[in-house]
């Protein structure tokens, strides 16, 4: 990647703490995920990077191709190598809990974002994705008056994905006047071109106006295909609501008359950061609580200006974006000003 | 004396560690047919592959009209008028184009037209293969379902479609039947006329006497002699081709012929072969001739399982035998050893040990595990028995000469004792003393009581070897000669179709007859 | 003579038979395109629609442009397995251009062709020069584009004013002009659809009726006699893995048009896909080899399916076991035949 | 006499240089891996450990225990592209054996074998009978067997009490004895490692010092060689995709247990990876072919050089580049030795 136009006080971060020696500097952080895709992925390393960098810190990423048992053998590799906290991103309870115990063993904290690990003295972060799902079919219940025909984008076999879908059929149950028309989804290599193919194909089955009236995508890989083919198709009375958000879906939602109305999100490099900030936590000897809930933030296409914005200057506009204090301490952020 | 069309002079050639050519030598006038000779491995295939542009030399000059020429590629040798068929038809044929592609197929790499028209190329095709009064091939299908023969007509038919100035053959009769090769020969002596240069290829020394004008003998990578046609005689030749005078007398049979060992009562395999009954007896050498496609392959085949049977009954050694691959034949005690050696024969990239022992693998491997030690010992044992050349067990066998691969072929049945050994062609493309060696290997195999079935399209080979001659006609055994009245006439008259033709088949007889090789 | 009399009479005897499997394997995948065209027109309206077809032909115009190049070096008796990886490199290298460094049009458009060129050059060199199996050197070719796509990128997609890793943000968008390959329209088509077509067509003329065409499929049937009529098979190898690798970088650009921003390892999933397209191809109308009109069939066939089946509600985890059992089908005819004919001669 | 002589003189002069080729051929895959274990050790402390080696090998005992099976196919001049699904579908099935039937656990070892067997048989029918080339076979079956699999558990994966679509929770659990097998340890080296060590080491011994394969390679190297010395080629083809078909099982029996559920997809990933170790192996030993303990041997230069590379902290995205780098320059000693070799006939 090239150097931005960047004015040069932005780039001053990288002047970092190097030289500082407070003690908890120099620490060697390990990110082991499961899989990196996309633009979410990358975003959230980079805030994990960002982060471990203010602390004064190395991050090293190891990635897993979305495959488990590589994901363990990471997670062993990071141990034997001796790093000095560790970061899960997904994953499973069943692969890693061993790998994990060996890691408190061995005095190495942890803490594990949408990993669902139950092992003593993990922190372990969770986004309210029972939440976000609520939040985005509430909004679009209230934008249809309570009655909707509805396609559903999900996919089974995901963790965060079975917990969304739990908050869907809850909701279903309760609105009656919202109802599915049919269903569909797969996590491929190419999410979002798939996606985008088989809704060209819902939209030829259902023609009319009315027989759709919004798309509920449980992923924002999902609503990014969706929001394409309703497009293409030049559809205008078709609505796409998503959970997650990049910057990428950013710069879709905010173009002119996107359908896409509205997503659910905590951003992601935010969650990178929060997640540093509780294992520096532990780090430091401290306590904190080992279930946290990242609250998701609620954006809506009406609220965003005019101009392209990305998802750092997003704050601006949408409360509670990207300006997370979650898991700081006075202490750490002592330590972040060294 | 008039400016030669070509000449080669002092050309080396080496093959990393082989010299293949060293100082060779080959002059060649317009319109005569020269004629090079030589044992496997004499060099004639590299100094016309050199003349055709496929390898360059590492020294010496060809001149052609007196100009001195460098051939680069196939390509830069055609357009000097340098044409070759080639001694391995498959090599230079494209199976999976029509006739009329391959025949023109040298005309697409070169300049011209970008687009083709398929009609034109038909049209020129058939033109070509008219001139060869070969116009029953249809030039439309595709070449993979033409027969060798046909094949090599397509390859001579591509030579002629061009104006060539030299014309090479590179043992272009071998998969000829005779008629076929008739045709040949009368298109060469046209060429001739034209004042087309002729290389001349060939094994069988009949054929290259009764057509040649000049002969050159090579040996060692080296010329040896040139001689007016006709002023050589077929003894001098030889002697020049070995470097010695030929011991090819077989001492006179002496063995028992014992008790019926094979017996096949109207075996057919709904193709080519019908109703074919035939014994063999231990100690007994049958020879089944006839001509090329007369179905010998076919037949050897079928009896070893390895082609499907539609009716027949096979008894070994009394005993009715249920043959249906040829795992059964080598559990009943028979043994072949295939027509095409590197194909069918051996594992070329494999070592001899590996090769030796791979038929009765149970006996170098007890409890399952082999025993490599076993192995060497056989492989040993059979190059002292076979006298193979080769600098150890363990070289691959693409560095053994063709005889000596042949001889591999055979020996490795040896370990197994089979009772009844089917030979196919054992002697083709090997060179005079090699063949010699194969000879006194089935007659020793004879006298050890073994059966042996010898199909062979050399009718003069065979009358040598065998006790008794089937004459195989369209794949059918016409008829049965015992060794005192089989005669070459008499054989060729029933391999090429029996009495009723008689006038005509005489007429072939009578040119065949010193136009059978060695 | 006999002998050829006989063979006739053999031939009458069972022509039935052969005569069957003769037309199943000239028109067979035809006509089971046609029973699935008109199975599915039964079902369902939305189906055999002038939109909807359009839209199929849209939705395989990418794979196809790639299983063009895959027929290429198969014409040659190569495999080329990096397609996939240069594709997902065209894809992010031409979206960087633009919005990385905000290059001109012609420049986006003409860089990623090179790098095509390139690839296809270093596979050919890998093949003809060093001598590794076509198989295995794509292969690891697949690897090392893969990765090199993604090095450049630094693991993100690249989109329209993205920020970037060293601060601020990216001063390029996708230009209309360029989007417009993807997405616009073009005397009733959609332009991916024009420039599929043209290709197809290009790819069936080059190898059916030229010179070229017939040197192409000479160095694949027999490369020792290609060389001995003159033709050099290394050129001719060269010369199908630059098209290969052009092919993959047009697919690239394509996609990136299409999907609005240069997402990594686009092309992955795209190549086993392509790879299936030619091998169905390999059935129609009798051809038994490689061959562009049957790679765009093979490639209409699997699109029209997956059309179909998710107008029918299939479940998608459904949808490969068709693309097999179809490949599957294709292949049994074409080699059943190849058999029969074999063993006829 | 005299080609002789100069064959000896020529031997002698080259000889310097062809020794070195040849030593390269013989020893450079492990000279490389020595070198890579020595550089890594001197960068960093952790590498050279008990602990990391064990990680090492448990790391890779997946992919080679699939890569054995593709060595098998490969022996007989064939090619396995299925494994990776057939993985798949064995680790799905051991989880819901136990997760939703609550099976026994000698059950839940033997069906997914016999699956194997199963999808072995397949693609050797489709090979063997109807004739279709071994690559395009196992093609059709790679995706025919994923969307079996992924259709099975309806794109679930497969966990411990899991809610079933058809209402309430699964009975099961993956039991401790079953996790034993991928997660356990046995006398200082974790099970999976064990598992792998005796895989390798029978496959080896089978190879290259049994009759069945001596009968494996011959049929291989020449298939109408074979049949003539009479080998049943068919039983043999048949032979090695069954054995290649019960490896992948094994291969997904160990996924679930390491992973403790039942990925839907897992096998897919590995199937490249096993092809690239068992081609990384031709190289070893100057084998030059398919062998057991060169697969082993690539797998764990791969797996090596993978941890020693992240211990490195090289971005995750350039791995790939290194892998396919590996690969090419293992293949090109193999090759460029093989063309040296036959052009001095
Ligand atoms: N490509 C090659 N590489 C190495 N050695 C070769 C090659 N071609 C030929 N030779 C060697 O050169 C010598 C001459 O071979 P050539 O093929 O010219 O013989 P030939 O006279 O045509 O024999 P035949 O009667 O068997 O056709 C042989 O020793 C052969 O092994
Ligand atoms: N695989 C094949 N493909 C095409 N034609 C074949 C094939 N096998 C045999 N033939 C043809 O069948 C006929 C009989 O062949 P066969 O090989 O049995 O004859 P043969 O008497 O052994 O002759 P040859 O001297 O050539 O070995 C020939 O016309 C031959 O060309
Ligand atoms: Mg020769
Ligand atoms: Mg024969």
């Amino acid at each position: 990647q090239p150097k931005g136009n960047v004015s040069e006080e932005e780039t001053s971060s990288d002047t970092k703490a190097e030289a500082s020696d407070h003690p908890l500097a120099g620490k060697e952080i390990a990110l082991i995920m499961q899989i990196n895709l996309g633009t979410f992925s990358a975003q959230y390393i980079s805030g994990v990077e960002e982060q471990v960098e203010k602390f004064g810190g190395k991050a090293t990423v190891f990635t897993s191709e979305g495959d488990l048992a590589k994901m363990a053998s990471n997670l062993d590799a990071a141990i034997n190598q001796g790093v000095d906290g560790i970061l899960i991103d997904h994953g499973t309870k069943e692969a890693l809990n061993q790998g994990v115990e060996k890691a408190l063993e061995a005095g190495i904290p942890v803490v594990a974002f949408d990993a669902g690990i139950d092992v003593e003295g993990v922190v372990s972060l969770e986004q309210g994705d029972q939440q976000m799902a609520e939040m985005t079919l509430e909004k679009l219940a209230e934008d249809n008056n309570g009655e909707a025909n509805i396609v559903k984008i999900w996919t089974a076999g995901f963790a965060p994905m079975e917990r969304r879908q739990i908050a869907y059929e809850k909701f279903l149950s309760d609105n009656p006047g919202i109802k599915e028309v049919t269903a569909f989804g797969a996590a491929t290599n190419n999410t979002a071109l798939d996606t985008q193919s088989q809704m060209e194909a819902v939209l030829k089955q259902y023609p009319n106006e009315g027989e759709i009236t919004a798309v509920w995508a449980a992923w924002d890989e999902f609503a990014k295909g969706a929001v394409r083919a309703i497009e293409q198709a030049g559809r205008t009375d078709i609505k796409v609501y998503g959970i997650d958000m990049s910057d990428e879906d950013l710069q879709l939602m905010q173009k002119e008359n996107s359908p896409w109305l509205a997503s659910a999100a905590v951003d992601p490099t935010d969650i990178g950061r929060i997640q540093v900030r509780y294992l520096y936590q532990l780090l430091n000897g401290e306590q904190p609580e080992e279930k946290v809930i990242l609250e998701p933030v609620f954006v809506e296409a009406e609220s965003l200006p005019e101009e392209t914005v990305t998802t750092d200057k997003l704050s601006e506009y949408v409360d509670g974006w990207g300006a997370s204090e979650q898991g700081y301490t006075d202490e750490l952020r002592e330590l972040e000003g060294q | 004396m008039a400016q030669a069309l070509l000449s080669m002079t002092a050309i080396g050639k080496t093959f990393g560690a082989v010299t293949a050519l060293q100082k060779a030598e080959f002059h060649l006038e317009k319109g005569e047919v020269h004629a090079i000779l030589g044992v496997n491995g004499a060099g004639k295939s590299t100094l016309i592959k050199i003349l055709s542009g496929v390898y360059q030399q590492d020294e010496g000059t060809i001149k052609l009209d007196g100009v001195d020429i460098r051939l680069e590629s196939p390509k830069a040798a055609k357009e000097q008028g340098i044409y070759c068929v080639y001694q391995e038809v498959d090599t230079a044929i494209v199976a999976e184009l029509t006739v009329a592609e391959n025949i023109l197929l040298d005309t697409f790499a070169g300049k011209g037209n970008l687009f083709v028209s398929r009609q034109k190329i038909n049209e020129r095709a058939r033109l070509a293969l008219r001139e060869l009064q070969a116009d029953n091939i249809n030039v439309q299908q595709k070449a993979a379902r033409l027969t060798l023969a046909e094949k090599q007509m397509v390859l001579i038919a591509r030579a002629l479609v061009h104006s060539a100035k030299i014309i090479i053959f590179d043992e272009p009769t071998a998969p000829l039947s005779i008629h076929e090769s008739e045709k040949l020969y009368a298109v060469i002596a046209k060429l001739k006329a034209q004042g087309v240069g002729c290389v001349f290829i060939s094994h069988r020394l009949p054929e290259v006497f009764e057509i040649s004008d000049r002969i050159t003998v090579m040996r060692e990578g080296t010329l040896v002699k040139t001689y007016d046609t006709s002023e050589a005689d077929q003894d001098g030749v030889i002697e020049a081709m070995l470097g010695a005078a030929l011991s090819h007398e077989l001492e006179p049979r002496a063995h028992e012929i014992g008790n019926p060992l094979l017996e096949v009562e109207n075996l057919s395999d709904g193709q080519k072969l019908k109703d074919l009954s035939l014994t063999v007896a231990a100690g007994e050498v049958v020879g089944v001739v006839g001509l090329v496609g007369a179905g010998k392959t076919e037949l050897a085949k079928a009896l070893f399982g390895g082609t499907p049977l539609t009716s027949g009954m096979m008894k070994l050694s009394g005993k009715t035998a249920k043959i249906k691959h040829p795992a059964d034949a080598i559990k009943a005690g028979m043994a072949l050893i295939p027509e095409e050696r590197r194909k069918e024969g051996l594992f070329v990239q494999e070592s001899l040990e590996t090769n030796a022992s791979f038929p009765n693998l149970k006996k170098f491997s007890k409890n399952l595990l082999l025993d490599r030690k076993a192995e060497k010992r056989f492989a040993d044992e059979i190059i002292e028995r076979l006298r193979i050349k080769t600098d150890s067990t363990e070289t691959p066998l693409v560095h053994l000469s063709g005889g000596n691969q042949q001889k591999v072929a055979i020996g490795k049945w040896i370990s197994l004792d089979s009772a009844l050994y089917l030979f196919d062609e054992p002697t083709k493309g090997v060179d005079i003393g090699a063949k010699v060696d194969i000879f006194k290997l089935i007659r020793q195999l004879a006298e050890s009581g073994k059966g042996c079935l010898y199909f062979s399209s050399e009718i003069h080979e065979a009358i040598g070897i065998s006790d008794r001659i089937l004459v195989m006609y369209n794949g059918q055994i016409v008829k049965e000669l015992s060794r005192q009245e089989a005669t070459q006439e008499r054989i060729l008259l029933y391999a090429s179709g029996g009495k009723e033709e008689l006038g005509e088949t005489q007429k072939l007889g009578e040119r065949q007859r010193d136009s059978v090789s060695v | 003579m006999q002998v050829v009399e006989k063979k006739n009479l053999g031939k009458h005897k069972s022509s039935v038979k052969d005569n069957a499997i003769q037309f199943l394997f000239k028109y067979g995948a035809i006509a089971l395109l046609i029973f699935i065209i008109f199975y599915f027109s039964t079902i369902s309206d939305a189906f055999f629609t002038y939109g909807n077809f359009t839209d199929i032909l849209r939705s395989i115009s990418i794979v196809t442009l790639l299983a063009l190049g895959v027929t290429f070096t198969l014409v040659v008796d190569g495999f080329d397995l990096s397609v996939g990886s240069t594709m997902s490199l065209s894809t992010v290298v031409s979206a960087s251009l633009m919005v990385w460094y905000d290059m001109p049009l012609w420049l986006v458009l003409l860089l990623p062709l090179l790098i095509g060129v390139l690839v296809g050059a270093v596979n050919s060199f890998l093949i003809v020069v060093i001598g590794i199996p076509d198989l295995l050197a794509t292969l690891s070719m697949m690897y090392i584009i893969a990765g090199l796509h993604r090095t450049y990128t630094e693991g993100y997609s690249i989109y329209n004013n993205m920020p970037l890793t060293s601060g601020g943000t990216a001063p390029g968008q996708l230009s209309e002009a360029f989007l417009w390959i993807g997405q616009g329209q073009m005397l009733g088509l959609p332009v991916p659809v024009w420039i599929m077509l043209v290709m197809v067509l290009a790819s069936y003329v080059i190898l059916n009726h030229t010179r070229w065409g017939r040197v192409l499929y000479m160095t694949g049937g027999n490369a020792e006699a290609a060389t001995l009529s003159g033709v050099s098979v290394k050129k001719v190898k060269f010369a199908a893995y630059v098209v290969s690798g052009i092919f993959a970088s047009m697919a690239g650009i394509l996609f990136t048009a299409r999907v609005g921003s240069g997402q990594i390892d686009a092309g992955a999933p795209l190549m086993m896909e392509a790879v299936a397209a030619v091998f169905v191809g390999y059935s129609v109308l009798g051809a038994g080899k490689p061959n562009a009109l049957g790679t765009f069939f093979g490639a209409a066939v699997i699109g029209i399916l997956l059309n179909g089946l998710t107008i029918q509600n299939l479940p998608y985890y459904a949808f490969d076991i068709i693309k097999g059992g179809v490949l599957v089908a294709a292949l049994a005819v074409t080699y059943v035949y190849a058999k029969k004919k074999f063993s006829k001669n």
